[in-house]
């Protein structure tokens, strides 16, 4: 089974798959990061995904444009947030009860939608959607290597990619995410030189709309094109998990989603092999087990450099002192 | 299968002293949500049949997912004594059903997909097993083919269930078996998404499949989820095998056929016998091929899209299955 | 400002979240029912209608009163952990392993055994996000979420693969408890399970020990300041790990207590949510353990309602759980109550200003 | 002069019930140096928020510039030429010192000014520094600078945004002398250029030394405004305490007794390897205090944390009572009878969001006299802490009123009154008195040198050097992480000289090694 496993890695199938089932998480948890750097931990990012991955879907095949599905699905997503940010910040709703309210209520909501608006209990799958684009990239696709490392993808991963450096932009380079920043570290400074903490706390919470609207769309128009409902089965808690691992900034969010992805992609791969002996439970562990290796390494690795510094005094002549 | 009777006929109150006056009602209890396309929808159908054209009147309650409302869920609908029958299903809920039945032992109830051994139970089981093991000789029928298109010449075909237990195993073992009935050297790749709701993750399975392994006809057993299979199959220009209710036509030419359980038609006959006052109480048929209680859909798109010589040795084999030529093995009993 | 004033305050907010909530819940079903009174009314008082239905709220509440608890003391050590679903699994699968496996004990013993396997199960299941925190600092709401998927999945693996009753069917369980060793139920017209009885033992022990006890002191200091805490002395590493491991013996007990009392047995995937549940009812509690009790009976009552409302009138079961989660955002709504009790200390104050307080401090 | 600024007849009610205000007048003129002093809690930063739009005031008005004015927010007050200087910090740790000065109001540049211009920050940054003098790294994070360091940040925030009118809410009650002096020198050169400043503090000496006149505040009510150079110490003290104050510490000769402490080549070092406290050695006996002085940040923190237990040494020995407690845990070390009035109150000294009483148990709960079988015995616990409340004359309707709702004097009083409780051989004491009144201050001066006169060791840590003079038998002075000097505490021992060897300039180690 490992030849074939080998195999697909050196086939480069594996980054194909990575990319793919990178985007989602990569794009829901830079929504996360957003909030979270101003202080508000969005929880709901679950549900928001699935009100975004049915509203796309819906207008997009109503009306026959991707595009207008995808930016009715981050319309929708921007006001639940607004909605979110209404809760928390002025009728002081925890945070967390507004995220799992939202999670509830994105689940609730779309199977109801779905069978008002498309009589479809449990999924909708319509015939003849536009789907968001696959780009080729002309040249470069026919060299096999580099062809398929960079073409045949979704319009929506590289968008994931370059919402990293926008997102990266906005929080370092702009006044909007120093503010942002600052809010998230010390309310009470950035409001007593004047900035609006609170409005600029619901501008997070809608940022965190968009980049969740964009990743609940490309589940439903891009990854397939359907919505089948509670289809995001978790995606919004493991994106969760990389904000809080991705150190609050946009590179590690970049960096944990990719451990996620290949953690997925490797999944995938274990999962297709003919005869496998592992129980199909433990290679679907995977990507959780994974996760709490690599923040216990970054956990201890950040721990270790203070212990090693340490660790002279255990050893040196302190505690060679025998007390009197 | 067969019809093995365990009791007497016990009375149906067909004689239309129904609790609400005149109509008749039964209760659905749903120990799960709808919408997932397959099994619980099939019922569904059949309970809205009965409603259009036997005059039934229908309420379906939706119990959720959470194993420990569904007792108390039952219990509330029969307690409520507003239904002259109450329909729920699954081995999940045989205990409950099996103890609600001799608690109020004037309670009728008609229990599908398992058996609860009680005076006033009607129960029907549908062989999976059979029905996978006909959507495994089909899917092996496919790769091996010659004139299908999307069909390769490696003998690979796949399989994705919606999670690792024992029943979805039934169904992957019957298609097993079915595969190799009609070539032993088929290889079936299965992999499992873990739940019934990840469509992506379904479809992603599915290419992977396709892609690397060289599958080139899947059967998905994984309810709403299986819905990615189907796509990925379709996109990728090879073939998938529905499940449960007929999905031909969500991928015309793609989905070749779907193994169907026919909850619909059995449920529909059950309240018509009801209603007759001749539904055999206290007894359990098990619905296999032969009672049509599970099989293909074999409808015009399957004429269409199938090559006739797979369609001849699907009827043999369905036939031969009919006849009891051929056991099934289940690895529920 | 007394106690009993604030508390009379709390009530009024309370029952002016629900009206709100009501009224929202009632627009909505104005619009999307054909008989919206009896959808309200079926809703609201349904579950009061019946001796069984009463019975089915305090059965719902059993398992969300301990995971709430569960989660109330490691959210006062300020740990944020989420892994009560998980815990309740493990200690669930290991308490049925001590249910089916262990023979020849009398009833009571048996259970109390029993007890102490789910327990520990959860509790060393717990062990590890708190060794992890307080020892490499490790993020515990990503460490929990993450083990609540380990659990799950192999726990599913064993109760498949391994402990699987071969008369279980298309899904899997344990083979079924011995009817001693289950929790009875008071009586037929009200079945309620002896587990709510043990759920109202474990809160006055969780309020004991957090608020009566030297452990339950450093716990809350180690909430409320570590760093104080350390200077004091308190071995905080010590006490993380051990309020994590409290949690997941709570969160485990509610896993057994709720086999014992409903399943009758282990089955696969038996929780939906009960420990994620809990978290909301602990921060609806303010992590306090006795209003966790309330909370957790309210949220089982919205739970039954919806269910009320479904069966009886035309609304479905997506629509009951939006009614239910406006319920949950209104009732939780603090804005509310500070708005009351602004205005109840403003309007006392604002006539004597110079009626002073720091002056009568002075005379203290 | 033309009053600049008048507030007339404010009162402020907090929403709990608090009244902060309740009737101030001030009156502020151009140009001047404005000096506010009053209690703890007397309600002067309540003013000041007001007057910046932090608060509304429950009543009252404010005339600024002849007009009446109603700020809504710091926004407001910073476009008419307002600034404040917080008593806390207010600045966000990850950010750069630049990034925090700049906040609010960055220099934009590109497409719709959405983009920081950070050259054109970075240049108006180190023209301010240079401008002001002021000396500060902009491209530091601000977690990692010292406090003297931030106090400027703090300063420079105002000043970039071109405030005429600066209020300074007790700014030195955190800096070393030097620091304090370098901050007077900006202050007048800004009075120099026109600017009026509003100046908080509990330090008279400094009220006497910087400003024009003088307006006292008490219990929430305005008591009088006085030009500084037709008043006194004494006087102002009297109207802010009602009573006189002593200032000068009456203290006994007292006979030294037996070694309770003493510390053998202890060193520390941080993450980096780089030594914190190098080395250091010296010894306290019974009924003695060893005044620690030092530049904040050279040592003095470590010192504190080895003994205590909260830091690791990498070597060397801690003997107390001739046992070496290195190596032990907190806990035991605390059970020693080892008093610690920890630096930072209001983080480490006690926990603001728990009881007084809770703050007050954190060592006697776990004695077995205070408990009934597994609990807590909360009657005798209440009686404790009813007890040391009054005893210390702590300002609080219950011992249930939260610890955050205490004024800093009060809060302080908490933290001593617990060390004391536990009758320390060994008192460990680091800025004792650090933004508290001076009726606390004397209060607590008084404590300290009781402790002494009954045989108990005491470290006194301090960035006041007044109060290290007035208080120590000996002095002992730390430079980057050495103990430079130590001295027996004469008469002719000068600020002066300490001064130096605080600033690496002289060293006498040779009277250290002839001590030992
Ligand atoms: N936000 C607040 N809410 C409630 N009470 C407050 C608040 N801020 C201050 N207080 C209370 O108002 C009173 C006056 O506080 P204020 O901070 O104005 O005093 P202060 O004169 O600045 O004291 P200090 O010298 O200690 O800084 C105190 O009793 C304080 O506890
Ligand atoms: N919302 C609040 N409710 C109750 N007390 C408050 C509130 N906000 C602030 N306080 C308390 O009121 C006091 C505010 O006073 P301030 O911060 O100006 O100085 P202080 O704490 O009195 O003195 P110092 O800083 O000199 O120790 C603090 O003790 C603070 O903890
Ligand atoms: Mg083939
Ligand atoms: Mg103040």
């Amino acid at each position: 089974m490992w030849s074939s496993l080998w195999s697909q890695i050196i086939d480069l199938s594996i980054v194909v798959i990575l990319l793919r089932s990178t985007t989602p998480i990569l794009l829901a948890s830079l929504g996360g990061l957003i909030s979270d750097v101003t202080g508000v931990t969005n929880i709901g990012l679950e549900g928001l995904m699935l009100v975004s991955a049915f509203t796309s879907i819906a207008i997009g095949s109503v009306t026959g444009y991707w595009s207008i599905g995808v930016v009715s699905g981050v319309i929708i997503c921007v006001l639940l947030s607004y909605a979110m940010g209404f809760f928390h910040l002025k009728m002081k709703v925890d945070i967390i009860i507004t995220g799992f309210a939202v999670n509830m209520f994105g689940s609730s909501v779309t199977i109801f939608l779905m069978s008002k608006f498309f009589d479809a209990t449990g999924s909708f799958n319509p015939s003849g959607l536009d789907k968001i684009p696959v780009v080729n990239i002309p040249l470069i696709k026919d060299i096999s290597i580099l062809g398929k490392i960079f073409s045949g993808h979704s319009l929506m991963v590289w968008i994931g990619l370059l919402c990293v450096g926008f997102v990266f932009i906005m929080l370092y380079r702009t006044p909007y995410g120093v503010h942002l920043r600052a809010i998230g570290e010390s309310p009470q400074a950035a409001g007593s030189l004047g900035i609006p903490v609170r409005r600029l706390q619901y501008s997070a919470l809608a940022w965190s709309g968009v980049f969740v609207g964009l990743a609940g769309s490309f589940m439903s128009m891009g990854m397939t094109g359907m919505f089948v409902k509670d289809m995001t089965a978790g995606t919004g808690f493991l994106a969760l998990a990389v904000v809080l691992l991705g150190n609050r900034n946009p590179i590690g969010i970049l960096i944990g989603s990719l451990i996620f992805g290949f953690a997925k992609a490797l999944e995938t791969l274990l999962q297709t092999i003919p005869n496998s002996p592992i129980p199909s439970q433990f290679v679907q562990m995977l990507p959780y087990v994974v996760t709490i290796l690599a923040l216990v390494v970054y956990a201890v690795r950040k721990q270790g450099r203070q212990i090693d510094s340490l660790s002279e005094a255990s050893t040196g002549p302190a505690s060679a002192v025998a007390p009197k | 299968g067969g019809n093995k009777s365990s009791g007497d006929k016990g009375g149906g109150n067909g004689d239309g002293d129904g609790k609400s006056g005149g109509k008749l009602s039964v209760g659905y209890y749903v120990n799960a949500t709808l919408g997932d396309k397959s099994f619980f929808d099939s019922v569904k159908r059949g309970v809205d049949k009965a409603e259009k054209e036997l005059g039934y009147e229908v309420k379906t309650i939706e119990g959720g997912t959470n194993q420990g409302d569904w007792h108390a869920g039952i219990e509330s609908m029969v307690s409520s004594g507003k239904y002259d029958v109450i329909l729920v299903g699954t081995s999940q809920t045989v205990e409950m059903v099996d103890e609600l039945a001799q608690k109020y032992p004037d309670q009728k109830f008609i229990f599908f997909d398992d058996v609860v051994d009680q005076p006033n139970v009607y129960s029907m089981t549908y062989s999976q097993s059979e029905g996978s093991f006909l959507a495994g000789a089909f899917a092996g029928l496919v790769t091996i083919n010659e004139e299908l298109e999307g069909a390769n010449p490696e003998k690979v075909i796949g399989f994705v269930g919606g999670m690792d237990i024992p029943i979805i195993n039934d169904f992957k073992s019957g298609y097993e078996q079915g595969a190799h009935y009609v070539d032993k050297d088929i290889k079936v790749v299965s992999s499992i998404i873990g739940n019934f709701a990840d469509a992506p993750k379904a479809k992603e399975l599915t290419l992977s499949q396709i892609n690397s392994q060289n599958a080139d006809v899947v059967y998905q057993v994984a309810a709403a989820a299986g819905l990615g299979v189907l796509e990925a199959a379709n996109e990728k220009g090879v073939y998938s095998i529905g499940v449960d209710s007929n999905q031909n036509d969500i991928h015309p030419g793609s989905v070749l056929t779907s193994m169907m359980k026919n909850l619909d038609s059995s449920t529909f006959r059950a309240l018509e016998m009801f209603q007759g006052g001749e539904l055999p109480f206290g007894t359990h048929e098990e619905l296999g091929v032969k009672e049509e209680g599970v099989g293909l859909a074999q409808d015009d798109l399957y004429n269409e899209h199938v090559p006739q010589s797979i369609r001849d040795q699907m009827e043999d084999i369905t036939k031969k299955l009919a006849d009891g030529e051929i056991e099934v093995k289940s690895t529920l009993k | 400002m007394n106690k009993r004033h604030f508390l009379y305050l709390d009530l009024l907010g309370i029952i002016g979240a629900i009206f709100f909530a009501v009224l929202c819940g009632f627009i909505i079903i104005f619009f999307v029912s054909e008989e919206p009174n009896a959808a309200i009314a079926s809703f609201v008082l349904g579950p009061f209608s019946s001796p069984f239905n009463i019975s089915t709220i305090l059965n719902k509440a059993t398992p969300l009163i301990f995971t709430g608890l569960a989660l109330a003391v490691v959210f006062q050590t300020n740990i944020f952990s989420m892994g009560a679903e998980g815990q309740l699994y493990v200690g669930g699968f290991v308490g049925a392993l001590a249910a089916t496996y262990i023979h020849g004990l009398p009833a009571t013993i048996h259970i109390l055994v029993i007890l102490i396997f789910a327990l520990a199960g959860g509790a060393i299941f717990g062990f590890i996000p708190g060794y992890l925190k307080a020892n490499w600092n490790a993020n515990e709401v990503v460490t929990t979420l993450m083990l609540n998927y380990v659990a799950i999945i192999s726990t599913s693996y064993l109760i498949n693969n391994v402990f699987k009753d071969p008369e279980s069917g298309g899904f899997a369980r344990m083979p079924f408890f011995d009817k001693d060793i289950l929790l009875g139920k008071i009586s037929g017209t009200f079945p309620v399970h002896y587990g709510i009885f043990i759920a109202a033992a474990a809160v006055v022990f969780v309020y004991m020990m957090l608020y009566k006890t030297r452990l339950g002191y450093e716990m809350r200091l180690v909430g409320q300041n570590i760093d104080f805490a350390r200077y004091g002395g308190i071995k905080t590493r010590r006490i993380i790990i051990l309020s994590v491991m409290i949690s997941g013996a709570l969160a485990g007990l509610g896993g057994i207590i709720e086999l014992m009392g409903v399943h009758g047995t282990y089955k696969d995937s038996f929780s939906i949510n009960l420990g994620f549940d809990g978290i909301i009812i602990a921060l609806l509690a303010r992590n306090n353990p006795i209003a966790v009790l309330l909370a957790a009976l309210f949220y089982a009552y919205l739970q039954v309602g919806g269910q009320v409302m479904q069966a009886e009138s035309d609304v479905s079961r997506e629509l009951a759980v939006i009614i239910q989660v406006l319920l949950v955002l209104f009732v939780s709504a603090q804005a509310v109550f500070n708005y009351l009790k602004q205005r109840s200390i403003m309007k006392n104050k604002s006539g004597n200003i110079s009626g002073d307080k720091a002056v009568k401090a002075n005379v203290v | 002069m033309a009053a600049l600024l008048e507030m007339k007849n404010i009162h402020k009610v907090y929403p709990n019930g608090t009244v902060a205000n309740r009737g101030v007048n001030l009156e502020v003129h151009e140009g001047e140096i404005h000096a506010l002093v009053g209690e703890n809690g007397a309600g002067k930063s309540t003013l000041m928020k007001i007057l910046f739009g932090l608060e509304t005031p429950t009543e009252g008005e404010v005339i600024f510039k002849g007009q009446k004015v109603h700020f809504h927010g710091p926004r407001d007050a910073i476009s008419q030429g307002l600034g404040m200087v917080h008593q806390h910090f207010m600045l966000a740790p990850s950010l750069t010192v630049s990034e925090n000065i700049v906040l609010g109001d960055e220099p934009r540049k590109g497409f719709l000014h959405l983009f920081r211009d950070r050259k054109k920050e970075k240049e108006e940054i180190q023209e301010l520094i240079r401008r002001f003098g002021f000396k500060l790294n902009p491209e530091e994070l601000v977690e990692s600078i010292s406090v003297g360091q931030k106090q400027r940040v703090e300063i420079l925030k105002v000043l970039y945004r071109g405030a005429k009118l600066i209020i300074l809410d007790e700014p030195t009650a955190v800096l070393t002398p030097q620091e304090t002096d370098e901050l007077f020198d900006s202050i007048k050169s800004l009075v120099d250029q026109n600017y009026t400043i509003i100046f908080i503090t509990h330090k008279l000496r400094e009220v006497m030394e910087i400003s024009n006149r003088i307006t006292v505040l008490k219990a929430g009510k305005t008591i009088e405004t006085l030009f500084t150079k037709n008043t006194n110490q004494e006087e102002i003290s009297r109207l802010m305490v009602g009573r006189d104050v002593l200032f000068r510490v009456e203290k006994q000769e007292k006979e030294p007794e037996d070694t309770i402490l003493e510390l053998r080549d202890v060193s520390v070092k941080n993450e980096k390897g780089l030594k914190l406290l190098n080395s250091v050695s010296f010894k306290i006996r019974g009924g003695e205090i060893l005044g620690i002085a030092g530049v904040e940040g050279n040592g003095q923190r470590e010192l504190v944390e080895v003994i205590t237990g909260l830091t690791k040494a990498s070597s060397g020995q801690v003997l107390y009572l001739n046992e070496n407690i290195l190596g032990k845990s907190i806990g035991d070390i605390r059970s020693m009878r080892i008093g610690h009035i920890p630096e930072d109150r209001q983080t480490t000294g006690a926990c603001l969001t728990s009881t007084i009483e809770e703050n007050l148990i954190l060592d006697i709960y776990n004695d077995p006299q205070f408990r009934t079988g597994p609990f807590l015995n909360k009657k005798k616990l209440k009686e404790f802490a009813r007890n040391y409340i009054r005893m210390y004359d702590v300002r609080t309707d219950s011992e249930l009123a939260l610890a955050g709702s205490l004024s800093g004097g009060n809060l302080q009083k908490v933290v001593i009154a617990r060390e004391m409780a536990k009758n320390p051989k060994l008192l460990i004491a680091a800025q004792p008195t650090r933004g508290v009144d001076i009726g606390a201050i004397e209060f607590i001066h008084q404590e300290i040198i009781k402790k002494r006169d009954e045989g108990t060791a005491v470290l006194l840590v301090s960035a006041e050097l007044s109060e290290i003079i007035s208080l120590s038998d000996r002095i002992g002075v730390l430079y980057n992480g050495e103990l430079v000097a130590l001295l027996n505490n004469a008469e002719e021992l000068t600020e002066q000289e300490i001064g130096y060897y605080m600033l690496g300039i002289k060293r006498a180690v040779e009277e250290v090694a002839a001590h030992e």
